[in-house]
């Protein structure tokens, strides 16, 4: 139980796992599921008995595509992906550093993509 | 006057349907509290305009409560809705003026809750009564 | 100046022993406006009364007031008293020095002291009362139901049983309505057409019963005891009058293909159409989106072959207007359009059905006689998939918020008759929980898993995809094994969230009756007042209030129509007359006063004013419906202008009630 | 011609207030001048003049006239006059100094208003010159010449020095009684202020106003003409010019009841006011323009009709500046004038 | 501007889409702005005006002169047409009769801020750009405009239009204000801080009323003070209670109505800063119920006359307005 790194997952995500019924539906539609040893459903139950120190060493949290299938499923609106997302954030802020750099961004982005997508795909593959 | 023996004056408005039943209950039940509290009924919570209030503390009370059913348990179904949002707001503008906040109060008792309203009288009588007479919305002509 | 007479109550020991009754006579008896003062044993008895009878003639007061217990035990008593020695009732107040004085405090100087006061604000008050007569209105002996469902069906039913008038309105050409289209129900599983056929076939055979049939409400007028209700009877083309529902016509229509809306568009009709062979009232109808004599005035063939001569291609929406005593609002559900939902693939896949289709399919009298066939290829789906909660307890904007209540009961009851009947076929129902609350429903449920075989699996889908070979790919997690699972599937079927049917929320408009935000009607109150709706003489039957199932449905259904029967036994209504009034000189015509009504008993009408400047002035202001008021206030705070006031609680008394508590 | 130096001001003040109460213009928090009582440290405001008049001293907002007390059914009548105390206001400039005179023919003629009466005896008026006129000046069309104030004692501020003459009697008392702070001096430099001040009144911007065209016997000229509507069309009603009017002298009498009795007061009124006049048949004026020119007329017509001419305005500028619209006296004065030379 | 109003005005009246002009009028000095009827294009070309002194809320004076059987153009600036907005929504004035012009607003000058300077005897004020320009009998002074911009303005919550049939300038946009530091500075006070802030203010409320004539909010046909049936009837503060009942319940009055154009303070004559006051209101009602901005769409239901079933609790107040 991590209550100050709990905080500041619910912080950065800005989700409230609190909403989650477990239904399920997120690991239901999550195309990286078969990757994962814990998965969208259980990041959120995680986040909410604060084990987030578990999360953050799981490989898992790599697997998530940013896709946001969850997000646009979930019918409750919790977002698993932010949490995941909140989670990679930590983990990089945790270990140190960043691997690249607010300005050399916009030379390599063509301007339709999403942002988070990028910065998500970044955090994701610098592993 | 010393402080020992300041007896408040206490306005209680209360719901006919809960509340004053309330109060009744607290009778039956031989519950006491103070003679200081003198209760007006209303028909629900959502009667009590501010100016009742106001005019209280105008005549002399130190301190007005107001009692209706619980929210979501009103006889009128939505009365308790509306008077928490006006008291909340009128209380909050009487703290801005710096008038005790503690002279104001809303409860929420029911018709079953005699003990309940034995309590909150008891409470209320002595946190009016440690606040000493009502200086700051007093009408002088009303107490020559 | 008012004549005041007071009457202070030992009631035994129970005042007398904490309170010395004769000090507070004798000090009430100075006060101002007090014309007589005496204490007396016993108040209630019929001397004590006599006693108040005798000073109010013998003195003339003109208004009294009654120290005594709670005016919740004896201000009733205490009125009829006043009454009948001819003083008006409401000129009557109680001083409470029981409850709130002598059985609470133990200090005779104290409990004497407030005792005073108490009654002296009793007699402020009283000094301010005027006499008030409640207002009696007369009761049309007539009741509207609102929707010709089961519940619709059972009010009526009840009403009428009564002996009282019930007219149903219906939208639909016949009565019946969901339930008409459901095959078996749970947890017995007896044929749902079995059980609601024979009541349809009592209500259309009851003298005291009419069905407005094809009709609906146009608009609403009056008040509890007394509204006028417009119907508009639609168009049907057929007199209903000679129709005999002999069905010939809709063998020889030629426009076959017109959707077949009781089979909710899994096969067709003919555009003269009889909706489904037991119908009530059993007299067809001609869909004029399909019918070639009303579009292009061509065929005809209908009118040939009726022998009764009942077609009338002329036929024209119809007003009527009837009065009532009270309405009932049974305007049922519907399923969700699933349109938010692609990732079921519903709009994608024919094999994709929702429940209430799938009711459909499995009916003996559905597009496949009964046999449970594939829409798409028509062949045994030898793998379905149910999919629990869909757009139920969903917080987003597609869905609603909360359970629709009756899934899991009916999906559990799909799974069993299928695995029944098609013993091959495998079941897989995915649930985020499963709720059986009711006789005998668990172990329904734990009968389909036990005895048929059912796979439960907790946990929701997904996503849905078609295949080329015609299958269907449901992904979906399972959460006990914490596993992923793909099921190849035949068919899925979706568990759609119910809504209240749309006609529901301009109907509460026409109706001042308030609505929840999922478009639920609001219950007067949610435990003691559960089947009237805040807005007097409107109830409340079946899931236009909230997600029933059948039996939930019939229960309200009755005590609706209970409420309806008390109501109609009255010969007038007297209303209570402390209920609010609004000075029209001093109406803003803001609206506030109205948006806190929770009664809509508040309307505003343009009236002409004479200005002190001699010129005249329109304004809107406020009306206030006695009938209808029931007198709590919230419009006397929210009106800023102070035009509105309650009566027997105005702001004057009770000012004068602050001011002689704090004297 | 005494002289105080200016740093002995609040010498001065203490001793006045040794024996009597004293009121002096200060800064309210939020940029205002106003009459307060004098304390040790209170400084005296460098404004114009307060934003409400001096009559308040005489002539309250309010003032209790009788009470009633209920024991019972007994009725008590309590007078609650007493001999007030006397009191000086320091610093009341020309305009509002003659104000009071305009205030005595309105209630020291008979029947003498007691109250107000016991009030004027124990209250001496100290005046100020003014050195600095405002923009909204106009007290030289009543025939008020600012330099040279009335009142009891008339007062003269310089850069360096207060100068004190006494003009009456009860003026004399009370210059005699600060001399051991003040020494004698010639009027040089009062003079040479004069004069300076004369010199900006030349430049004030309403100063070409003129009183002609009204006075007594103009009812006829002015009542019915059609201006009043348009000038009238903006007023709020609300009671802002009435009330810091330094002449407006209409008042209400209430009773208010505190529970034990009544207590009888009277309040100022407005003639801006909807219920100003109210009978029980009704309201005589029925319009904001009749109340409107009901306020003008008695300025400018009914007053002077009753008093040998004198005009019920002083010309302080009050209304000018606190107006919500913007409408005033010196509007009022110019239309009508034009109106009736054009015709 | 001023030109563009004028011809617009003139083109509507010529055209006959409306028969009355309600503008702004110049007066004796330039800081004083009348609000006036016009109904002729001479009338117009002589006194109308729009110019950074017309801070005069048009809303309430369309109230008062409304005619219902001919159109009536109106100019609004967007704290007006906030105003009128709720005029609208509580059935006060008719929207068919009226043709509203949106006319943008870039700051109103307070000539009490130049006086509170110690400035008198002013004979002209010019604003030009960003400096203000007073020219006095003693001398001139140069101001730059923020610092004689009303409170109201240097804290505008919007500059947008709710309502109107034409826009002369460009739409704004609502404005990310300061305005509620104010109040939270008071709520930092101790109440007797507090008593004795209110007490120093409102001990010289004189009961003029020209808060409440000045307030569009306030329309009633009778005010409660003024009815004498009403029980609280007052004509001048008797008492210091009086003074805080008669500001408390105005206050009250229209919380959830009031859109804080800020007129009471503006027209106050003892520089009562009553717009605290309301904004407390207003601050409260965002705090305790979600932002709501009275006036910014037609039809919008009042704070006071709505609830959530989840709304926080009296004793809110108690706990320091933390729940």
């Amino acid at each position: 139980m991590n209550n100050n790194l709990k905080e500041e997952i619910i912080r950065t995500s800005g989700v409230n796992v609190l909403k989650c019924m477990r239904c399920g539906k997120c690991s239901g539609t999550c195309p990286s599921y078969g990757e994962m040893e814990y998965h969208p459903h259980q990041f959120v139950y995680m986040v909410e008995k604060g084990e987030i120190d578990k999360l953050m060493d799981s490989p898992s949290i790599y697997k998530c595509l940013s896709c946001f299938a969850c997000v646009e499923r979930c019918p409750r609106g919790v977002e698993p992906a932010k949490i995941v997302e909140a989670v990679r954030l930590a983990a990089t802020r945790r270990q140190g550093g960043n691997h690249l750099t607010a300005e050399e961004i916009p030379c390599i982005v063509d301007d339709d993509t999403p942002g988070q997508l990028l910065v998500s795909a970044f955090r994701k593959y610098k592993k | 006057m010393s402080m020992n023996e300041f007896k408040p004056k206490i306005v209680a408005f209360c719901c006919n349907w809960c509340s004053y039943a309330g109060a009744d209950l607290a009778g039956t039940n031989r519950l006491n509290y103070p003679a200081d509290v003198k209760i007006i009924r209303v028909p629900c919570s959502c009667r009590v305009n501010p100016l009742f209030i106001l005019r209280a503390f105008q005549r002399g009370a130190d301190g007005v409560i107001l009692c209706g059913c619980h929210p979501g348990d009103c006889h009128y179904t939505t009365g308790n809705y509306y008077a928490r949002r006006r008291m909340t707001l009128l209380f909050s503008m009487l703290d801005y003026l710096g008038i005790e906040k503690e002279r104001t109060r809303v409860e929420w008792v029911s018709a079953a809750e005699g003990a309940k309203f034995a309590t909150v009288m008891n409470d209320f009588v002595k946190t009016v009564t440690e606040l000493g007479e009502n200086k700051r919305l007093e009408d002088l002509r009303c107490k020559k | 100046m008012q004549k005041i007479g007071v009457f202070v109550c030992h009631c035994g020991t129970n005042i007398a022993g904490t309170v010395d009754v004769k000090a507070v006579a004798e000090a009430l008896g100075k006060e101002p406006g007090v014309v007589f003062s005496a204490e007396y044993p016993y108040m209630c008895s019929e001397a004590g009364q006599n006693l108040i009878k005798n000073a109010i003639k013998d003195y003339g007061l003109t208004g009294i007031v009654v120290c005594s217990c709670s005016p919740r035990m004896h201000e009733a008593t205490f009125r009829k008293t006043a009454a009948a020695a001819g003083l008006n009732s409401y000129m009557v107040e109680i001083a409470n020095i029981r409850e709130q004085c002598s059985w609470i405090h133990k200090d005779i100087k104290v409990a004497t002291e407030k005792a005073i006061v108490l009654g002296r604000t009793a007699i402020a008050k009283v000094a301010l009362n005027t006499p008030l007569t409640a207002s009696s209105s007369p009761v049309v002996k007539r009741a509207l139901v609102i929707g010709g469902g089961i519940a619709g069906i059972q009010t009526a039913l009840d009403i009428a049983d009564a002996g009282y008038e019930v007219d149903i309105v219906e939208k639909e050409p016949t009565i019946g309505g969901k339930m008409a289209q459901i095959d078996k129900t749970f947890p017995t599983l007896d044929c749902a057409a079995c059980i609601l056929t024979p009541k349809m076939v009592d209500c259309a055979q009851n003298e005291k019963i009419h069905i407005y049939s094809y009709s609906e409400v146009e608009s609403v007028k009056g008040f509890v005891g007394n509204f006028t209700v417009s119907i508009k009877k639609k168009a049907r083309y057929v007199d209903e009058t000679k129709c005999t529902g002999c069905g010939l016509c809709t063998e020889k229509c030629p426009m076959k293909k017109t959707p077949n809306l009781f089979n909710l568009g899994l096969d067709n009709r003919s555009a003269i159409y009889i909706p489904f062979a037991q119908a009530i009232p059993k007299v067809a109808t001609i869909d004029a989106d399909y019918c070639n004599m009303l579009k292009n005035g061509k065929c005809g063939v209908c009118s040939k072959v009726c022998a009764a001569g009942a077609i009338d291609y002329k036929q024209k929406d119809q007003i009527i207007e009837e009065k009532y005593g009270a309405i009932v609002v049974a305007t049922g559900f519907n399923p969700i359009k699933l349109d938010g939902y692609d990732e079921f693939a519903y709009n994608e896949s024919p094999d994709v059905v929702t429940s209430l289709e799938l009711e459909r399919l499995m009916n003996a009298a559905g597009p496949n006689g009964g046999t449970l066939l594939r829409p798409s290829d028509k062949t045994h789906p030898k793998t379905i998939v149910f999919v629990q909660c869909v757009g139920s307890r969903d917080t987003t904007d597609c869905g609603k918020p909360y359970c629709s209540k009756i899934c899991c009961m009916y999906t559990a009851k799909h799974a069993m008759l299928i695995r029944d009947k098609y013993p091959d076929t495998e079941v897989y129902v995915f649930y985020i929980d499963v709720r059986t609350p009711g006789k005998n429903f668990d172990e329904f449920y734990r009968r389909a898993v036990e005895e048929y075989g059912v796979h439960y699996i907790k946990g929701m889908v997904g996503k849905v995809m078609p295949q080329p070979d015609g299958k269907l790919l449901v992904r979906a997690a399972d959460l006990i094994m914490n596993e992923q699972v793909m099921i190849n599937a035949d068919m899925v079927v979706l568990a759609a969230a119910i809504e209240p049917d749309k006609t529901a929320r301009p109907l509460a408009t026409m109706l001042t009756a308030s609505m929840d935000t999922n478009d639920f009607f609001t219950e007067a109150h949610p435990k003691l007042r559960p089947v009237e709706s805040p807005t007097a003489g409107i109830f409340l039957s079946g899931v236009c209030q909230g997600p029933k199932d059948i039996p939930e449905t019939v229960a309200q259904a009755s005590a609706a129509a209970a409420k309806v029967i008390g109501l109609l036994a009255k010969d007038k209504l007297l209303s209570n007359p402390c209920v609010a009034h609004s000075d029209e000189n001093l109406c803003n015509g803001c609206s506030s006063c109205e948006r806190v009504c929770p009664y809509g008993a508040i309307s505003y009408v343009d009236k002409e004013f004479r200005m002190p400047d001699r010129t005249t002035k329109i304004r809107r202001v406020a009306s206030v419906n006695a009938a209808v008021c029931q007198g709590c206030g919230a419009c006397t705070v929210a009106c800023p202008s102070g035009a509105m006031d309650l009566s027997g609680f105005s702001n004057k008394q009770i000012m004068a009630e602050v001011d002689a508590i704090c004297r | 011609m005494l002289k105080i130096l200016r740093e002995n001001l609040d010498q001065l003040f203490a001793l006045i207030a040794e024996k009597e109460t004293l009121y002096i213009p200060t800064d309210a928090t939020s940029g205002i001048a106003q009459f307060k009582k004098w304390e040790a440290g209170m400084k005296m405001s460098e404004k114009l003049k307060t934003s409400r008049s001096a009559k308040d001293f005489f002539f309250p907002q309010t003032e209790d006239l009788v009470s009633f007390k209920t024991n019972g059914r007994k009725i008590d009548i309590i007078d609650p006059r007493t001999e007030t105390e006397d009191f000086v206001i320091f610093g009341v400039r020309a305009c509002d100094a003659k104000s009071f005179t305009i205030l005595d023919r309105v209630f020291l003629v008979d029947p003498v208003d007691t109250y107000y009466k016991n009030r004027r005896e124990h209250g001496t008026v100290v005046t100020l010159a003014c050195s600095k006129p405002a923009e909204t000046c106009f007290c030289t069309t009543f025939g008020i010449d600012p330099t040279e104030p009335a009142g009891d004692v008339s007062a003269w501020l310089t850069e360096d020095a207060l100068y004190i003459k006494a003009v009456t009697e009860k003026g004399t008392a009370f210059v005699e009684s600060v001399k051991a702070i003040a020494e004698e001096s010639d009027e040089t430099a009062v003079e040479a202020q004069k004069a300076a001040t004369k010199q900006i009144l030349d430049k004030l911007p309403i100063k070409n106003l003129k009183t002609e065209a009204f006075g007594g016997g103009k009812t006829e000229t002015y009542f019915k003409s059609e201006e009043w509507a348009k000038l009238s069309e903006a007023c709020l009603g609300c009671g802002t010019c009435t009330f810091v009017c330094p002449t407006c002298q209409c008042y209400d009498i209430r009773d208010f009841d505190t529970g034990h009795g009544i207590d009888r007061f009277r309040c100022w009124d407005s003639c801006m006011y909807s219920d100003f006049t109210k009978m029980a048949h009704g309201n005589p004026r029925l319009s904001q323009k009749e109340r409107f020119r009901q306020r003008f007329m008695h300025k400018l017509v009914y007053f002077p009709e009753n008093n040998e001419g004198i005009f019920g305005c002083v010309g302080c500028g009050r209304c000018v500046e606190k107006c919500p619209i913007s409408m005033n006296i010196v509007k009022v004065m110019r239309t009508l004038a034009k109106e009736e030379e054009g015709k | 501007m001023q030109e563009m109003m004028k011809k617009r005005a003139k083109e509507l009246l010529a055209s006959g889409e409306v028969t009355r002009v309600i503008g702004w009028k110049k007066n004796e000095f330039d800081y004083d702005i009348t609000p006036a009827v016009f109904t002729s294009a001479e009338e117009i070309d002589r006194d109308f005006i729009y110019d950074d002194f017309c801070g005069v809320n048009l809303s309430k004076f369309t109230f008062q002169h409304q005619k219902n059987d001919t159109k009536t153009l109106v100019f609004l600036k967007p704290c007006d047409s906030y105003s009128m907005t709720q005029l609208i929504t509580e059935h006060r004035v008719d929207r068919n009769a009226l043709y509203i012009i949106g006319v943008p607003s870039y700051g109103k000058i307070d000539v009490e801020k130049i006086k509170a300077d110690g400035v008198t005897g002013i004979l002209s004020i010019t604003s030009e750009g960003g400096d203000v320009h007073v020219h006095t009998l003693y001398g001139d002074k140069t101001y730059a405009k923020y610092e004689v911009t009303s409170e109201r303005c240097l804290n505008c919550k919007s500059k947008m239009h709710p309502t109107y049939d034409e826009l002369i300038g460009f739409e704004g946009e609502v404005m990310e204000t300061e305005r509620f530091d104010e109040v939270a500075k008071l709520e930092a006070m101790t109440p007797e801080e507090r008593f004795e802030f209110w007490r120093g203010e409102l001990s010289r409320c004189i009961r003029c009323n020209a808060c409440r004539n000045a307030c569009p909010a306030c329309t009633c046909e009778t005010c409660i003070f003024d009815n004498n049936d009403s029980g609280v009837a007052q004509k001048a503060a008797a008492d210091s209670f009086e003074e805080n009942m008669f500001h408390i319940i105005r206050a009250f009055h229209v919380a959830g109505r009031c859109t804080d154009c800020g007129e009471c303070s503006r027209v106050c004559p003892q520089h009562i800063p009553l717009h605290l006051l309301n904004r407390k209101f207003i601050s409260d009602i965002n705090k305790f119920y979600g932002d709501y901005q009275a006036g910014a769409e037609i039809g919008q239901r009042a704070p006071l006359v709505n609830f959530t079933k989840e709304d926080v609790e009296p004793d809110i107040v108690a706990k320091g307005g933390k729940a």
